[in-house]
């Protein structure tokens, strides 16, 4: 045993002369093959625009100028508006390892609340509205609080708010529509989101245009601020983000807040897209968000993908929807084939990042 | 004495005023009632739930609109092993002697009326019609089955298997879509149909709200002129947008008049034991529908807009 | 140095979980500008110790105090609020965040100008740079890409990011749980330089470490832990590593003075 | 620097006379609560359990006798059956860090193939079930497969799959109920799990038996076997599983395939409660059976809880909705207040557990 | 010994991760019997060298040989089906599961008798025992509860449960990748023990260590990595660990012969 230690002998000294040159290793590999992989590997939310550009073009190929049309390609942004607007609420919880099962609920109990505002109380449009922003706000907070200091598992929150929003929403519009006509009539700016905007032969909607501003504001403030960060970190490891010195319930409260504002913007652009107010909307949201989350590539299990993803996610699901139709396919074939094709796409997916490294 | 309403769902407004007018005449009559719905349409185990609920709870009538007519039998047969009064109300059971008596619409007619109807307006142009079908759920409930086949029969459509929407081969039908009989839903279906063919000018829908909603998407390609939308229920907002022109025809049916029928019943039956008799020459109690519309046609009897105003829920 | 008031204590820390306790009514002192070692036996508690006394870990009974105060931290925050920096053992890090982004957790660099005042956009570049510059004081040359993700690192350049973390921001105490464990030889040696730098600069400083030529060497006094308790505190100059080795493991008794230290 | 090394000879020499005696600690507190708290510790599935008796003797007391009827009591029992048994299947799924959307439309197909083979095509109730259970089996299967095989995200795969064979019921059943009474007469078998039987005045039905063995026979097998352990594993960490030994690919294919077999049984279950075949059943499946597992305090990440807290997390619900609708409260109520009571109750399992530590 | 075959050997190994290279054209023999340890920086790529031979991660070019016969694991399975025990660095544990459930992983013990044949009941109590008699073997004495999940084990305690599992299961060729670095002063020597016991039952062991003083004690042949690549292979007695040193940190230049090796 004595040798162990004795051996050791300033055996350090050789270190002043150690290298200080910062490895480096020469990438023999070249071409565009490798090219285009290596730009996969740094920015992986690349992958689902992949698959949304394939997927294009297959049902493009199948379908011809009815597809290739400036209709159906504008149809499909604007049938996608609002799962794009509510997923990319859904991509912020999901991101904090969260979810929120109570995006549908507050985004139509949000414009119950902005039309009963103006039509029953008659309150002016633009209080109103600020009136359903605000309590999606509110509906955003309790998810937040519970989750992060009573430290519930959102999923049990969100599914509880879930039944209290809706059933509040049911019980408060007395499940009474507000009609299109009286919207345009008394109280236009409802229907803002619905306004059509005619660029360069495209014609899109403010709905539609709220969506991609909205998710690259989103992507650009998950990137590029500490707050971004601060939500990647916490999904990521929230123990960890916490020793290392992140507020990680001031984060959480934040993004639930935030997720339910955004679903309040959901309900404003819901309105224009409807036409009227109705209590019985949006009960797919939170399916469909979810699942456009995924397809996204952003994981499940928190801190990992990019919001760029959910929309390209959305896309996908849209084109996949109204390209079966297109196609002829009845309503239950449709539904069959889009559950085949929702799985094809993530293998593709899962394909493509293998490939990529 | 107490009363159970049991519906599909409490959320689309014909149930809501079911559900009001079951209240009204319990009130009246010194009946407790208790209200249970579905979660969904088509939910009909929650439905079970609550027979057995009502069950142990010594109610002494139940009115029931089933979401399967067939599957919720056993449930009811429980019910009335227990000394219940069931009555299906909207939607009758299969067997229809399954329940004591039934108070409902005849969808198949309401269907059929708003076909024909159609038919007759468009006259001769009937034979190029370009027809869209808005249905309520792949699942195809019973109510939508009936309704759609009942509009293709009043429009001079074979059905092929009248028990199935979507089998039918007349070229005249560019497709089936599902709206979940909401206006989110209507829009998006009749969306998917025009992309499939613009030209489509005649639309059948579940109800009025998927019909607002259908009529959306034709408005935004400008060619709300030109295309005939006719629906089933006669809710206060549905037939509003008659009168705006929205909807050219619906037929009304009358849930206030069901519930309150019902829970009659169930107040004589408690008093002396009485069970309700059907309609001369049908196995239920047809509680009626009309046709309303403000531009009536030959052959096919209707309501102006006015007067299914009066007559309106919701 | 005894006579001073401690900056950090610990009085009579008990931690259970469940049937298991991991302190025992255990004391713990820091005096001001020291390096104290913190000994013992895999298990003895030491990690514990160190938690609780920052914030990490809320003891079931005893009482921290920092500069003679009572403080009830709550969370590692709280601990950082009052200028306690601590490496755990287990790396506090979010693997799929980069370097970069790890070593500024909680207080990034904004850009300056309007992008970073009204946009809040982050300064990558310098905060970069920065990074590597830490990184490359530690010898950890080694790492091609700063923007990798940390989970894709080295168990030592990973290791070598959270000790570079504490070191490059000022404050007043600096714990560090096993800093070495995983490091080479040169980054070892770096991080011992290190210290007597941070030493120097008159901040004290808590180092866990079974490395016993390493804490003999830079050590002023050495918490030797055993069972969940303190089981007596010595001077490096005072007794040999044979000795130290010997009464963390039982083998031998603790002198009468040292237990009172 | 030489210092370092030179001065470390043979402090190892101390080494032989180390104590060899294992750390052993007096635990001084004592009394009831201490040990109802170590309890706790121990077997953290008791505590959905207090949840639940709370609930009961809630509601207990505020219907009296109506709720503490024989009769109320075993109904729900009987209500819960079947979100019991799915929620078992699910627990196994969610236990490998997984989900299973597909659930209930697996229940329904393999309850439609059992009615279809028997009535449509004249085969023996006994074949019949058994095709139907192999068909649940099979659907598991290719679940298991893209999961485990082809690595992708359990949530897509089991969403895609709920929509293929949700539309394969659809479009196979052609929408057609079998009748009850047809079922009576022909093939009463497929009734066998809503034979009543009478255990000592209370009425339990053979599903409620099965749900109960069910839950116990897993409870054993993962607590006792190896491959339970195994499932364990792979929730817990997938990668550290498989260094350590796991045939990882294989313990996910099974837990799938069991899944799916468990759903088929569930099915089987199904015809006997509600009496006839029904395509249209089990749509609130999935959210019912994963609400039942996160109440009952598996982790939604994997490889934490047990599954005799799933059962008691689907009696809460039972208990809740009974109790709710017998005091009166009207749908939209019972719905509003089931979500508060929901989330209380997690709230207080989350309590109970912080201090009994 | 070098005249006999390499029982495991890896050639011209390439992995490149994005930009990042972390293995460079490698090669790796190890011969039967023998202690061969893997020295080098941080991040100069020991460990996905061991994973690459081991099967845990594939490798982009290069080949991999058993026994003089080419083998493609697909797997750490794969690998330990042919008889290769990995301890890796980041120390596969389920951290929800008991220390003996982690030990047994995938070769549990079934209880005698019906129990364990038809209602394949694991043999808990025996599992237990194994587990507290192999870590009392490594000095673990701290562990308090057999049952702990290996989660709330401290840092060394749960590397003592990763080499006890390796250590206890017989196999044609161990790899402990840095197997003592959280282990304190008297487990450490425990493992050195172990070590050579199993080198004495003829079995090769793959040692990959920062600890100096630990390899030259008990090292048959010493690789030396560096950047990813083989630098050179000495013996103990040949050279002097500054010499080690100075070659693994880039400081001297290795000798011609120590290249061929
Ligand atoms: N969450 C926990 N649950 C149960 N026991 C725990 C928990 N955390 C720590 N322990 C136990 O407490 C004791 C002290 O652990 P601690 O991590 O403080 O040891 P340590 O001295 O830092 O050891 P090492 O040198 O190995 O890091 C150990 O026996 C450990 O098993
Ligand atoms: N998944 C990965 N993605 C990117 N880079 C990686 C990945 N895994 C390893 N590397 C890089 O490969 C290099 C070699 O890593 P490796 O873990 O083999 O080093 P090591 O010699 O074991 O170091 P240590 O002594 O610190 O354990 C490092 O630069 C590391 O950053
Ligand atoms: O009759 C009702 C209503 O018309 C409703 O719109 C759908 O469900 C039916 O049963
Ligand atoms: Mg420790
Ligand atoms: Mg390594």
């Amino acid at each position: 045993m004595a040798k162990t230690a004795a051996s050791g002998d300033d055996y350090e000294s050789a270190l002043a002369q150690s290298s200080t040159k910062v490895a480096e290793f020469e990438d023999t590999r070249t071409g565009f093959v490798h090219k285009f992989q290596h730009a996969l590997h740094l920015n992986p939310s690349l992958v689902p625009l992949i698959v949304l550009l394939l997927s294009i073009a297959l049902f493009g190929a199948l379908l011809g100028s009815k597809f290739f049309s400036p209709f159906a390609l504008t149809l499909i942004l604007q049938q996608v508006q609002i799962v794009g607007i509510v997923a990319a609420a859904q991509s912020l919880v999901i991101l904090t390892a969260g979810i929120d099962l109570s995006v549908g609920a507050i985004m139509v109990l949000s414009s119950v609340v902005m039309g009963q505002f103006t039509f029953r109380y008659g309150i002016p449009a633009p209080i109103s509205i600020g009136a359903g922003l605000a309590c999606g706000t509110a509906c955003g907070f309790v998810n937040g609080f519970l989750v992060a200091r009573m430290k519930l598992p959102p999923f049990i929150v969100t599914l509880g708010m879930w039944q209290i929003v809706l059933a509040s929403n049911f019980l408060y519009s007395g499940n009474a529509t507000i009609r299109a006509q009286d919207i345009a009539a008394e109280a236009p700016l409802l229907h803002l989101f619905g306004a059509k905007i005619n660029i360069g032969g495209a014609v899109l909607t403010v709905g539609v245009l709220f969506m991609v501003g909205l998710v690259l504001l989103l992507s650009y403030v998950l990137r590029h601020t500490a707050w971004g960060r601060h939500v990647y970190a916490v999904g990521d490891d929230k123990d960890a983000a916490e020793l290392s010195g992140v507020q990680t319930d001031r984060v959480l409260i934040s993004v639930y807040m935030l997720s339910g504002l955004i679903c309040a913007f959901a309900g404003w652009a819901l309105i224009g897209r409807i036409g009227s107010v109705s209590p019985t909307s949006g009960q797919l949201a939170n399916i469909e968000s979810i699942t456009a989350v995924v397809i996204g590539g952003i994981s499940l299990f928190g801190g990992r993908g990019s919001i760029l993803g959910t929309l390209f996610g959305a896309l996908i699901v849209g084109v996949f929807t109204l390209g079966l139709r297109l196609l002829g396919a009845d309503a239950q074939w449709t539904y069959l084939l889009i559950g085949i094709l929702i799985i094809a796409a993530v293998a593709v997916d899962q394909w493509i990042r293998k490939v990529s490294v | 004495e107490s009363a159970c309403l049991i519906t599909k769902t409490d959320t689309n407004p014909f149930f809501v005023k079911m559900k009001e007018g079951a209240a009204a005449a319990a009130a009246e009559l010194g009946i407790e009632l208790k209200t249970f719905a579905g979660k969904i349409d088509g939910d009909h185990e929650t439905q079970a739930q609550a027979i057995e609920t009502c069950i142990a709870d010594g109610a002494k009538g139940i009115l029931l609109t089933p979401s399967d007519t067939s599957s919720i039998v056993s449930s009811v047969q429980q019910a009335r092993d227990a000394g219940i009064l069931v009555i299906a109300l909207d939607t009758p059971l299969d067997p229809v002697d399954a329940a004591d008596a039934t108070f409902a619409t005849d969808n198949f007619l309401a269907g059929e009326l708003i076909g024909k109807w159609a038919a007759a307006k468009l006259g001769d142009e009937a034979a190029n019609a370009k027809i869209a079908l808005l249905d309520l759920a792949v699942s195809q409930p019973t109510v939508g089955v009936l309704r759609d086949q009942g509009f293709l029969q009043g429009f001079g459509i074979d059905l092929a298997d009248p028990n199935v929407n979507g089998d039918e081969t007349d070229p005249r039908i560019v497709g089936n879509d599902v709206t979940a009989g909401n206006e989110e839903g209507g829009r998006r279906a009749m969306e998917n149909l025009l992309a499939k063919d613009p030209m489509i000018n005649v639309v059948y829908t579940i109800n009025e709200p998927a019909a607002a909603g259908a009529y959306e998407a034709i408005k935004s390609i400008g060619r709300e002129n030109d295309v005939l939308i006719v629906s089933v229920d006669g809710g206060c907002p549905g037939v509003q947008n008659i009168a705006d022109g929205v909807i050219g025809a619906t037929s009304q049916q009358y849930p206030l008049r069901m519930a309150a029928l019902g829970i009659e019943a169930i107040a004589k039956f408690a008093e002396t034991g009485e069970k309700p008799q059907p309609t001369e020459g049908k196995d239920f109690v047809d509680t009626g529908v009309s046709l309303v519309t403000d531009e009536s046609v030959d052959g096919v009897e209707s309501i102006s807009v006015s007067e299914g105003m009066d007559l309106c829920w919701g | 140095m005894e006579q001073q008031q401690p900056i950090l204590q610990g009085k009579n820390l008990v931690k259970r979980y469940g049937r298991v306790t991991a302190l025992d009514h255990c004391d713990f002192e820091l005096y001001p500008g020291e390096i104290l070692a913190v000994i013992g036996d895999n298990g003895a508690g030491k990690s514990t110790l160190i938690k609780a006394v920052s914030g990490a870990v809320v003891p079931d009974a005893g009482e921290v105090f920092l500069e003679g105060k009572r403080v009830n931290f709550s969370s590692p925050l709280d601990a950082r609020e009052h200028g306690i920096e601590t490496v755990y053992q287990q790396l506090a890090m979010s693997p799929a965040l980069s370097i970069a982004d790890n070593m500024f957790m909680g207080r990034e660099l904004r850009k300056p100008g309007i992008m970073g005042k009204w946009l809040r956009q982050l300064d990558r570049p310098a905060m970069e740079a920065f990074a590597r510059e830490k990184l490359n004081e530690l010898g950890l040359m080694t790492i091609q890409n700063i923007r990798q993700a940390v989970e894709t690192l080295s168990g030592g350049q990973r290791q070598g990011v959270a000790v570079a973390r504490a070191a490059a921001f000022g404050s007043k105490v600096i714990i560090l749980d096993e800093p070495t464990a995983a490091l080479g030889v040169k980054e070892s040696r770096r991080v011992l330089e290190l210290i007597n730098d941070v030493k120097s600069r008159g901040q004290p400083i808590v180092l866990i470490s079974h490395n016993m030529p390493h804490v003999f060497e830079i050590a002023d006094r050495i918490h030797i832990h055993r069972l969940g308790k303190r089981l007596c505190v010595i001077r490096p100059q005072d007794y040999s590593m044979n000795d130290a080795v010997a009464f963390m493991t039982g083998a031998k008794e603790p002198p009468q003075e040292a237990l009172a230290a």
